[in-house]
């Protein structure tokens, strides 16, 4: 299996042929990796090079945290991109944004009204938590199109409590 | 005497004090909230009592429940621990009237220091210096706090009267940010204390928040244990503290001349048991009183690391009427102490409170590493409380070893299930003005970034994620053709045949 | 220069070893065995190697692979922690030839104090005091050691010339337990060190054994560091240890008497690194060289603890070329410290080994308690190496604050899925002649039982049992009445069909 | 439901008829059980009192491991008991007893052969295991009727090794 794995600016081609090694970009490692005590958490042996990491599927792609490093990993099937490639690539993904409870809580306010326009960093909810009064804010500027909650709600974690349009 | 200590608390500092109380052959009394029949102090005192619902004022911040609860034990002392009734001289006050000892000050040095405005107004008589504010103002409306803001000058804090911990606090740098940010104080401070009463103070800028741990006995006498350096701070919460501070480090005149001042405003309450005076200290070693907090704080490890006094058997040592251990001739400084607070929060995302179960806990062990902490693998974090879920000590010889030794503590410490700013203190450890003891109270918000953008390895986690998305999709792929196969589907079958027998 | 060391060792001292290089800034590779790919020391080095199957003498013993990583990983010192190649010549010398810094004594100190036969003549001539024995014989065949045993005299022991931690070591009353038991001790001998050489020794009743840590340096310079009471032994296995000796005490003579002695039998041998020296000390406080540990010991905590000198990161020093941190003045005992050693083993069950996988391990943290481990809750404890899987270290300001604190710390300890001895140190820690410091090496054999037939809480126990059958009898119960329910039946049914789409 | 309850000489009759009660011999007890992280470890408040024990179901009956002792606790339905011995009670159990191997480990020799009569605590096998020599005996007297291990053999927990009979 070859995959095309991009974190931050940077894309290697890694290919996967059996248990004991990895080659990326051309170059073979040996590799051992075992999971720790059946956890997301990893030991890996790299050329005997022992680290010790979490990784974990995220809502974009892979989280790899390493020595106190966070690196956002997405994993390609190589043969999946060049497939869609040669159909033709480039769709512009616009649409809503649906704003997620990130954790359970209670909802102190919402202080933008629907049909409001809100900037990026606007506030958008008031959440309490972990007795945190924690202020959700806009990723992008946009109109409140949609508003399902209201202070005094108990919300679950991703709940949907409003969406931006454009 | 004190033979049966109720422990009005939760957490890690519930657990902290059973085990000093064990240590002394003390008996314990937990209480507990619906939320909490799994927590760590439930399970290590001799007893547990259920007290109301999850949320604070239900249970934990319910005063007629706990005395309740210390007669019906027979629990002849309470231990308040910090945060919920910790600094309520109500609570105190309820414990001397039901005859029950309370592991603290009196009352009336509570209500004194409590009311942060009147605590800066007393010690300012008593000769302590203290940052400019509205002091000896009493509790301000809004327009009065509106009409006083020019005078003192921006940019300004509004603190909670009630406060402590950063809740209910802002930072104002102009006359228009004041009213949004005063309604948002004191609503904070209302949900946190119970109280919107909130007071202005001029906000000293590069300056250091350092602390002075004082002890007072019953029999007058004042001891002062150092300091230590709480400046690394976000939202106003210390994240990581330390002792000695490297700013004070080997100026053994600053020291003394912090410790006197600090036991006069204590002396100036009639202050018993331990407590802590809060000081901004400016670049040219001025320092300021801040605020006194009336009870066991936070970050007290760092100190017992440095001074071998143990000062939760100390606080009871004094609740019994016993003289303090030591004079102040015989405490000194040995070595250095770093305290990483483990908070559930993400800090690659805005450090959202993250709860849920632990799945895991891997804590770090070995040589001068203490670990205080009420988590355990299959433990789930309630949401009703603080994020606090652990904190890590490390003691070294010097500054640099108990450094590298958080280092590698950090690095062994895994937790798994929830979230936590390990990575930050991590990151901390790593940036060079921090090893360099050059930090004020703003330099983890303004001056330090986490960023990971120029981390060291993408290429070895890009190895790794690979490699887990291929294990994954080699584990879906196998599950299809197992599904294929003859023995699996007999096994199905049969258990289906069972269920319809 | 030591700026990559290999630790040619596993379990809690690999990784005691890694913590401290860790700590230095000094790259670490680690060396497994088969059985050990999950191994904490795997995982916490830098690097790591596989050097073959998991029994020892092909992998752990083998001196050939070991300085083949070594050399291969660029390591330029190693650590041999205890036991396995720690006290072994050719291995020091192998590592000598091959360039490599042996964290250790030269291999003649090793050879001259490793033969414990030999080591007996050596510090007699330098004038230390020995228990009467075969001492100066060299290695003697069965009919030579029958020979000389009356001329000793009964009760005697037969101890391993390559030995240490009691194996292959037994106790002979009369001469016609000498043949068989002289097998057995050959056999063990043989098995563990690849040595069934023994030699006989007089057995001192009544006696203690105490040990004193030395350190040398390349400088001429030697120092102790007090002493370890090591008489709670099972087996002759030591089961805990503390520092200082109840039984020395407040003798600071018979400390520095001692002290004195055993540097004068280090130097005899021109000894270099940390090292041990071990006393049997009669009821009148005459005391006899037993052997010299020439290595790193598995209860050097407890020293570490009352001395505040971290004895790893000293070898290390002392490997580079450096002076002692400190002078003989300057090394003070503060406190008071107990190990209990915690081994995979059933206390109920005559001390049965118990393998498995812990599935789950909650560590006793908190103030004054270190934990030295290697395991965590999902590891499996391999069949093929020690017993010892943890070790519990407890600091106090007295005997009884640190027995106290050891107490609470075991009480908390809780390693599910395998059997572990901590129900045998909770007893120990119970027990009056114990805590009265009124103890012999014979102590916890012969004048100690794991009684529980007068347990105090049979009530709560037969409670607990009936709860626990109760709630597995409903559980069973639920099973069958859900397994008649339409909706469970549903899904198993939509399983069933697409399965066979 | 109601259990006769036996630990060491003293047995309880204890019911059970709700989550939060049981009544032993009489007395009613409030109580609160919770297993701690899904093990065999419970937590239990008894009228208030907290315990922490392991609770597991042995070879003869429950072990309950509370504050450092060991109990050996046998639970019978009180029912059962009453029917069986409504029916006459009293079989002597005498039989062959077979040495099972309590860890996996190499035998190292087997210094009795088959028809030896043994004493109680002769040695019957030698069994090494995380580097000791274990040496496994005879719970009582009789005569060795079945070896199946030998010297050399890598055996499995609970490999049955050798049988004693009368």
């Amino acid at each position: 299996m070859k995959y095309l794995t991009a974190v931050n600016d940077q894309t290697y081609l890694i290919e996967i042929n059996d248990d004991r090694h990895v080659v990326v970009d051309g170059k073979v490692y040996d590799i051992d990796l075992e999971a720790v005590g059946d956890q997301p958490l990893y030991s890996l042996l790299l050329d005997h090079h022992s680290f010790e990491a979490f990784v974990d599927e995220g809502d974009t792609g892979w989280l790899v945290l390493l020595r106190g490093d966070l690196y956002d990993v997405k994993v390609e099937d190589e043969r999946a991109v060049r497939l869609a490639k040669a159909a033709g690539a480039g769709v512009v993904q616009v649409g809503d944004f649906h704003l997620k409870a990130p954790m359970p809580g209670l909802i102190v306010s919402v202080p933008v009204a629907e049909g409001q326009k809100v900037s990026k960093g606007g506030i958008l909810v008031i959440l309490e938590s972990m007795k945190m009064q924690n202020e959700l804010k806009s990723p992008r500027a946009g109109t409140v199109t949609r508003i399902k909650t209201k202070g005094g709600d108990n919300v679950e974690q991703n709940q949907v409590l409003l969406t931006i349009g454009e | 005497m004190v033979t049966k200590v109720l422990i009005a608390n939760r957490g890690e500092i519930a657990v902290r004090i059973i085990r000093a109380c064990r240590e002394l052959g003390i008996e314990t009394v937990a209480v507990f909230s619906e939320a909490d029949r799994n927590a760590m102090h439930v399970r290590y005192a001799d007893e547990a009592y259920l007290i109301g619902p999850a949320p604070s004022r239900d249970s934990y911040l319910r005063i007629d429940k706990i005395i309740d609860v210390a007669k019906r034990s027979g629990a002849d002392a309470v231990h308040p621990g910090y945060g919920f009734l910790a600094e309520r001289e109500e609570f105190a006050g309820a414990c001397e009237e039901a005859g029950i000892t309370f592991i603290g000050p009196k009352p009336s040095a509570i209500a004194a220091m409590g009311d942060k405005a009147v605590a800066r107004a007393t010690v300012t008589r008593a000769g302590v210096p203290v940052v400019p504010g509205t002091e000896g103002e009493g509790a301000l409306r809004d327009d009065e706090i509106v009409a006083i803001a020019p005078h003192i000058g921006f940019p300004l804090l509004i603190k909670a009267t009630a406060g402590g911990g950063g809740k209910g606090m802002r930072e104002v740098h102009n006359p228009e940010e004041l009213p949004p940010a005063l309604a948002a104080a004191r609503r904070e401070a209302e949900a946190a204390f119970g109280d919107g009463n909130v007071y202005l103070e001029k906000l000293v800028t590069g300056a250091r928040h350092i602390e002075i741990q004082i002890m007072a006995d019953t029999h007058g006498n004042v001891v002062h244990l150092g300091e230590r350096e709480c400046s690394i701070q976000r939202r106003h919460q210390k994240v990581l503290e330390e002792s000695p501070s490297p700013f004070v480090n080997d100026d053994d005149d600053l020291r003394r001349r912090m410790g006197q001042v600090a036991c006069r405003a204590a002396a100036a309450v009639g202050y018993v048991n331990a407590g802590t005076i809060e000081f901004l200290v400016d670049r040219d070693k001025n320092f300021f009183f801040l605020e006194m907090n009336t009870r066991l704080q936070v970050e007290h490890p760092v100190t017992e690391l440095v001074t071998g006094i143990d000062i939760v058997k100390e606080q009871i040592r004094i609740a019994r009427g016993r003289k303090l251990s030591r004079e102040q001739s015989e405490i000194a400084m040995t070595g250095w102490a770093i305290e990483c607070r483990v908070n559930a929060e993400d800090p690659y995302n805005n450090f959202m409170p993250s709860t849920g179960t632990v799945s895991a806990s891997i804590v770090p062990t070995g040589p001068g590493v203490r670990v205080d902490t009420f988590i355990y693998s299959g433990y789930t974090i309630p949401r009703y409380y603080d994020s606090l879920i652990s904190k890590v000590i490390c003691w070294g010889e010097t500054r640099g070893e108990a450094l590298l030794r958080m280092r590698r503590a950090l690095e062994e410490y895994k937790i798994v299930g929830v979230k936590t700013n390990i990575p930050l203190h991590q990151h901390l450890l790593n940036s060079h003005r921090f090893m360099g003891g050059q930090f004020d109270t703003r330099f983890l918000e303004e001056r330090f970034q986490m960023d990971d953008e120029g981390a060291q390895r993408p290429e070895i986690a890009a190895i790794l994620a690979t490699l887990a998305a291929h294990r994954r999709g080699q584990k879906a792929a196998q599950i299809v053709r197992r599904g294929d196969r003859d023995t699996s589907n007999w096994k199905w079958v049969g258990r289906y045949e069972r269920m319809h027998r």
